[in-house]
């Protein structure tokens, strides 16, 4: 028995509702290309998923509406839930989440059609068996790939870095483990014959296991700060299983939407090598920044060259700038110090100071991050610079406050010395009369080596936590200009 | 077979042509919306709900339709909070441009 | 009939997407390569020779033969003829570029 | 039977290599966006297009290889040869020229077909009557507006505008009949039964015979200068009629390419009129340009205030001139000046002048059109300015020498006072120090209207055709600086 729709229209009806939906999904990315548009296209592309969800409800053979009900207000409630709450700082590891969950979506969808198959007596056909191994091993990897990546982001999952060499054996022989099921899956649907657990498909469920075990095997030893890399590569993963059930259902949707959405992640993840100067394979398989031998040269370059400044001193110098620019970083945003930078810039341009945000492509720990942030903070959208329009204005810029980064104002980048972020731009803020570093301590940032910016004799550090220490500035500067 | 084989290359064009415009569009889209496109991507790869919705309606068996049920649900969180998630971010851009 | 629909509705996403993709790659050519273009573009629209080469070469009857012809010789002229004159206009911009 | 490759390969291989080369036409398309790249974009295009037309002549039943390589071989030798044997400045006609033939292919393909398939005992279906009569309308106002528009362009047919109510009235008699033509082939394809004209299909050719007519009377009250926009906009239709032709096939390559062509010609014909700031339904039936009541007013204008000068005078200004601007204009390309102009330009540049060229988006007949004589003579990529990029430099120019150009150059366009060209953006070389405009006489460009600059204080008109005067400026300045 069909569904509602499928008793009137025609099948060309339900491609039709795909391919709108598929055009709502293109215009929608169409207007993510300018922040005044991004709000309105964000929206179409979810009424085109409501509209392909909903058609397709309504087409197919729906046995237990009940259920399916269930499940969308299940999910639904927990997605708003988990949207509502979270904080921006928490972004990152947020769409990691939701991502995994994609991918379990489809793995578990895969093997469910299968079962289905089984069930309604027909035979697994080449083509259906074929992708349900792709989906499974994609979905699988992504799934639990994506919960470490999460996990990482959110401090749950340490940086305990699995000696590379069993390391690569052990993915070797899970990924040769989910190969060689998947061939069982294609070649010999039916190995087990009438064997009672034979329905449930049995060698599928193997590959998912295998893979699953690979994916977890895949993240744990990918440094933290590479988890939005890593993230986006599984969401291309799982566009891509997207689009490879498409493929077997012959549905449009499913392949359009499954491309994009390859195309995005894909295209995400060579941006953020390339604004790191480093190849996915060394994220991937490079194993984890700085090794920790570099204290010792640390304390060469640090020891007595550091200045401290206290938040009164750094006061009397913005009331003398004409110029400043604040370059924020990963640390401002662990901090949640957003709100008051924000202010601080505030204050400044009220009296006058030409001030300015720098913000370098990979700041923080997604692309966009502190752009989202600040915007999250009312910050003007011209207030915000790009690496490549702020770098030459640095020569005039009487104080450079950086806040809670590191990495991206690390001068030995531009020294070709085989550090891990050599040939990185980075912002030139020593060119700056004076520059003020606001974080905790001397610790190194993701890259793990030491920043002789630290021990510039034009730079002084301001040690203690963002948010503090930028309130701390607010209040002074404040009661100074009183 | 003759047919199977056309009706994939008739799929294969259409994920051509879709890479290309994905292609196309992403690469245009500047590095302070990229957190928030990340999010809506990722709603949009939550397209898999439609596959759960078959299976989830199906029905036929009571491990798939349980299985079923799962998909939807993680699917479902997949699509809600990624453009929920995308929404509130883009929402403070709102105003900027130039 | 159903399958009819099918197809046209099939033929229809691939020139949404083709659209598309049209769209976002011609809008980034620049003006000084319009020339080139336009005559580029003219040469692919002459494809039409696909179609007059089937029907050239079914030859059922003379005056389809004839006609069919016809058809082949001015399509190729178009073929021919506007990749070529492309082909020199663009020879002559090589060497430039920033 | 079927060809040699249908007999050995499922009818997926022949889609494939349909699907490759529309790769390889979207790939040329993206080669095309860079003059570096422009050239091998062009080729993988045609790469393209052997690899379609290959493909199909070997798969399809050829009965008469003969005839079809007869068809190929006459064909080719004739574009080679127009190719060849073209002039630069005659590039807008030979291009209109071509569309022109691409849509009568379709129209008579169109026909072929449904002869073809009445011989053979089939009966004709909706789909392919439907398209048939589409192919057969475009087809037809294409071929003949094109041979229109290229007589014009090429001086043969002459603005002889048709009174515009009487035209109107024959538009749209002929659109209807061309309509009702095709009514009755899609609704009775058979309305003539067994008479012995039947198998010819005479509704289709009374709709290609009215759609003929109506294409002449379309494009011949267009102004001559309009004719690119008409051009462009015919391709585009004949691009839509190719894609009409791939639906009813079910032909990947037709589809695809069919439509990157509709794109194409449409964005062109939008880009046109703006640049012109006129709507399109202007350019197609707001009649010719200025009326020729204006001859009062030049006279007004110009009367008294036209100073006049020799190649003599102005190289003694280029000789002290330490900034020169030369534009550009339709009287260059029509005097095949580019050469003399280049020239003038290099040594100008070995004497240590700063000097460029300033381009109009829309000077000459097409777009890119002084760009692609300039490149023919040699003038480097980075000479040529466009312009925004110049406009803010001519209060610094010394000379401005407009060669051939006129209502690119007239400040009429930046006030408001309804002229044709009011609103269009110019070239503002009235604010360099000195302007000298060559051209043969007071007579108005384009667009019919007089031009203000003429009569300016600090302009100086050097009368001649384009090319002898500059080769004239060449000359003075070699004995000059000697
Ligand atoms: N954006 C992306 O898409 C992306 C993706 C992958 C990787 N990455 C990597 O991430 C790094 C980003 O550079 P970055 O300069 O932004 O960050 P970073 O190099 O990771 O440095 C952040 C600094 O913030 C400080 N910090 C931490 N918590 C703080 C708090 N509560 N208050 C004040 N300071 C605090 C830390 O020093 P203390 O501990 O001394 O306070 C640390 O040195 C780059 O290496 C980049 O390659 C970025
Ligand atoms: N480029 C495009 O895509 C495009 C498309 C459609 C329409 N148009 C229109 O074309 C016009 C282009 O402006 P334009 O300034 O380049 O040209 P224009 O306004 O048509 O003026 C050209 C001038 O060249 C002079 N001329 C003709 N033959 C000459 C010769 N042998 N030697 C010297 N001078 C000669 C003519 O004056 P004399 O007779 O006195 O010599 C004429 O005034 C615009 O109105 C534009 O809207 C352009």
């Amino acid at each position: 028995m069909a569904g509602v729709l499928a008793q009137y229209l025609p099948p060309a009806a339900l491609q039709l509702a795909y391919l709108i939906a598929g055009i709502l999904f293109i215009q929608g990315l169409r207007d993510m290309t300018h922040p005044r548009t991004a709000t309105r296209g964000n929206q179409i592309s979810a009424a085109g998923m409501f509209l392909a969800v909903v058609v397709t409800a309504l087409w197919f053979d729906i046995l237990s509406p009940l259920i399916l009900g269930a499940g969308l207000l299940v999910g639904g409630g927990i997605g708003v839930w988990l949207a509502v709450t979270v904080e921006t700082t928490e972004m990152p590891q947020l769409v990691g989440l939701f991502n995994g969950f994609g991918g379990g979506a489809s793995a578990l969808v895969a093997g469910a059609e299968l079962i289905d198959v089984l069930a309604v007596g027909d035979s697994l056909t080449i083509g259906l068996t074929a992708t349900a191994a792709i989906a499974g091993i994609i979905g699988s990897v992504t799934f639990w790939g994506s919960l470490v990546a999460a996990g990482k982001l959110h401090g749950l999952v340490g940086d305990s870095p699995v000696s590379t060499n069993v390391g690569h054996a052990i993915k070797v022989l899970f990924l040769g483990a989910a190969v060689v099921a998947g061939l069982v899956l294609v070649i010999q649907p039916d190995a087990l014959g009438n064997a009672p657990m034979a329905s449930w498909v049995p060698s599928y469920w193997v590959l998912v296991a295998a893979a699953s075990i690979l994916g977890i095997f895949l993240v744990v030893p990918i440094g933290g700060a590479d988890m939005p890399v890593v993230i986006a590569l599984l969401n291309s993963y799982s566009g891509l299983a997207a689009a490879t059930t498409g493929f077997v259902l012959g549905n449009t949707a499913l392949i359009i939407a499954g491309t994009l959405v390859g195309a995005s992640g894909l295209i995400l993840t060579v941006i953020m090598c390339e604004s790191m100067n480093r190849s996915l394979t060394n994220v991937l398989f490079g194993g984890l920044g700085g090794d920790d031998g570099d204290s010792e040269e640390m304390e060469d370059i640090y020891e007595g060259n550091i200045q401290e400044t206290s938040p009164e001193e750094v006061v009397m110098l913005l009331e003398t700038a004409d110029r400043v620019v604040v370059v924020p970083g990963y640390g401002m945003a662990v901090a949640q110090a957003q709100h008051a930078v924000a202010e601080l810039v505030e204050l400044l341009d009220e009296h006058g100071v030409d001030v300015e945000f720098g913000i370098h492509p990979v700041a923080g720990r997604m692309p966009g991050h502190m752009n989202a942030l600040l915007a999250e903070a009312d910050v003007p959208y011209d207030k915000m610079r790009e690496l490549e329009e702020v770098n030459p204005t640095f020569s005039q810029t009487d104080v450079a406050i950086v806040c809670g980064a590191n990495d991206v104002v690390n001068p030995r980048a531009n020294e070709d010395d085989g550090s891990p972020i050599s040939g990185m731009p980075v912002l030139n803020v020593a060119e700056a009369n004076t520059v003020i570093v606001n974080k905790r301590s001397l610790s190194p940032g993701f890259s793990g080596i030491p920043n002789p910016l630290f021990a510039r004799d034009n730079t002084s550090m301001l040690f203690g936590d963002a948010k503090e220490s930028m309130q701390d500035l607010v209040n002074d500067y404040k009661e100074a200009t009183d | 077979m003759a047919t199977e084989l056309s009706a994939f290359v008739t799929n294969l064009t259409l994920f051509v042509l879709a890479a290309f415009v994905g292609y196309e569009i992403i690469t245009k889209i500047p590095t302070n919306l990229h957190t928030p496109l990340m999010s809506g991507a990722n709603a949009i790869s939550g397209i898999t709900l439609l596959g759960s919705v078959v299976v989830a309606g199906a029905g036929e068996n009571t491990l798939a339709t349980a299985l079923g049920f799962l998909a939807v649900v993680m699917a479902t969180i997949n699509v809600v909070g990624g453009y929920l998630v995308s929404h509130f971010m883009l929402d403070q851009f709102r105003g900027g441009g130039n």
